[in-house]
């Protein structure tokens, strides 16, 4: 079943965008928001992980609106797509399921 | 589809009813049936009355207020949350013998279960939390 | 008379807990809100995932910080038909807790177990 | 010695409000002289004359006030957190037109400047956030 | 005339930052306090400490989100007499910044200078 | 000059006390407070740092009522001592400052 996970917590200080992605699994999406989008660069120590998810087929995406307001926008690692308002409740649509990781 | 949301951070302290206001104002535009918005935790802030935040920053209850009107969405507060937060309506005002009440027009104060209900007549159920 | 599909059928109910208990009170708020739950006959299951473990660990005594313990509510669940209970094992490891050092009885899942269980859900409910 | 401190946790919500009043209570029973309490960010909720805990919960607004009354400390509530989260007195209340006022007897509505003025005649200033 | 000797030598009186911004508005009430706290004629000082460091990236565009741009006012510091910004040297090398990508001229500092400015101060507002 | 930490939040999820511990020095002291005090257990990720700055003279310090509340009295590091709302407050006046790590 497709399952939608939403982070809001940086991985720098916290542990959530780990604890999700050690349970994610091909089919599963994964929806950045928040100060949760710092996951996203570059720099970030999930970088390993998010890319080999990636590869195994779990998509990742990162809200458009949190990433601009934090200036990251030209810094994000490719494998993740920026998302509207209108992507992310596509995106809870489409999955069978969300899961709020905060 | 139907869907409903709970939002679990206060307003301005959080970002959290910033994005939960934001998702459920995309999906009303987008024709999707929101049925209920329920506020817990301190969630329960979105719904004051007394509430001024400076005329350049989110007016967050009353926009609440006017996505609630115009998509015809229940707006349900968590009694017990509320209660215990400061956010009374007229008849909580009475039974505690507040001099006042706070709760913003529109919002409806009612039993935690409500949070439950969303979960079951709802296609999908999003949550927000900070 | 009209019918109601979405409640005639259980619909499966997942309460995620993630927080430990006491620093915030929202540890308290998912139980409250799980106990409300079983008053509506769905199928309901609760999942204690990182921090939260520490939420069932035994020999709580909150009352010097004026709030009431989670430990001492948290076996009243079989009572209220809510007999699927599961913690993460990774959690637990890491902490150095085991399941003899816990309130009541769970279930350990292991990351796809946790996976499965999600996916399988109609809805989740996230603390 | 003279002592001060910053609370910035709403009560039950986080356990900040909590701490900061155990470390209140004990420094005036070990005789130091705490001379302001100063409530921001979600700390202002601590002044609610609203909030209705169930009664065998802790009563944080009754309990910040007999503390107050009883050692003589400046419970002060920045202004501009305030009006974004709903906290008013009556004063503010006729200023924005609204039908009521929460503030809780014993606390003031004051300037931010308050924190730094706690900051700079106080001895020891200690924060407590969530 | 009473003398009134903490006020007339200014104090050193340190604002420390550890948020990122918006997720929460604490580094938007921490940057309000620091404004407020410029009309007193205090030694003021102000560190920005891990996630901190995020609140001094440049093109910061909060709008979409309903916010006011931490960027934009921060460089206002200096001309409000505040001229000691530190930030944290690990926290800015871990997320993969470095001055340039800064919006005002910071001083960069290790953990051992970091203690000492902590330990010089007279009072510590955290943030 | 002397320091006072006091750190809230958990080092299992959360980088606070990794963040305050990297630049605790001689005469420092840290108290664990609310879900701090996880940081005292013998699982804790923390341990190690926690004994070397013992070794080299910094103390360490969890708030007893919340070490209690949270039922974990029996697993602690033996570099932590237990301290009182009274030893909380003699910490305060005895440290020339207090930074609060939350």
């Amino acid at each position: 079943m497709s399952l939608l996970h939403t982070v809001n917590k940086s991985p720098f200080s916290k542990d959530t965008l780990l604890n999700c992605l050690a349970i994610c699994q091909a089919k599963h999406s994964v929806l950045l928001i928040e100060d949760g989008v710092y996951g996203a660069l570059k720099s970030s120590p999930c970088r390993e992980q998010i890319e080999q998810l990636s590869a195994m087929g779990v998509r990742f995406f990162a809200l458009s609106a949190d990433v601009s307001a934090r200036g990251i926008d030209e810094n994000l690692i490719a494998d993740v797509t920026l998302a509207s308002d209108q992507d992310f409740v596509n995106l809870v649509v489409k999955n069978n399921v969300t899961q709020s990781w905060y | 589809m139907k869907l409903s949301i709970a939002v679990y951070g206060a307003p301005h302290s959080s970002e959290a009813s910033e994005s939960a206001y934001r998702f459920a104002s995309a999906a009303c535009s987008m024709g999707h049936s929101l049925i209920r918005v329920f506020f817990y935790h301190d969630g329960v802030h979105n719904a004051s009355s007394l509430a001024i935040p400076p005329q350049d920053e989110t007016q967050t209850t009353q926009r609440w207020q006017a996505l609630a009107l115009e998509f015809n969405i229940d707006l349900v507060v968590c009694v017990a949350a509320a209660l215990r937060r400061g956010i009374v309506n007229t008849e909580e005002a009475e039974r505690y013998d507040l001099e006042s009440q706070n709760l913003g027009k529109g919002f409806e104060i009612s039993g935690l279960g409500q949070l439950l209900d969303a979960a079951v007549s709802s296609e999908r159920l999003v949550s927000f939390g900070h | 008379m009209k019918e109601t599909p979405t409640t005639a059928t259980p619909k499966k109910i997942l309460f995620v807990n993630t927080k430990a208990p006491y620093g915030s009170s929202l540890a308290r708020d998912a139980l409250d809100a799980l106990l409300a739950a079983s008053a509506y006959e769905q199928d309901l299951s609760v999942l204690f995932l990182g921090e939260a473990v520490f939420q069932l660990l035994r020999n709580q005594n909150p009352k010097d910080i004026g709030m009431k313990s989670l430990a001492a509510t948290l076996p009243v669940l079989p009572m209220y038909d809510i007999t699927q209970i599961y913690a993460q094992e990774s959690a637990l490891s890491t902490r150095g807790l085991s399941i003899d050092d816990l309130v009541l009885p769970v279930k350990v899942l292991g990351a796809d177990e946790i996976a499965a269980l999600m996916g399988s859900q109609g809805a989740i409910l996230s603390f």
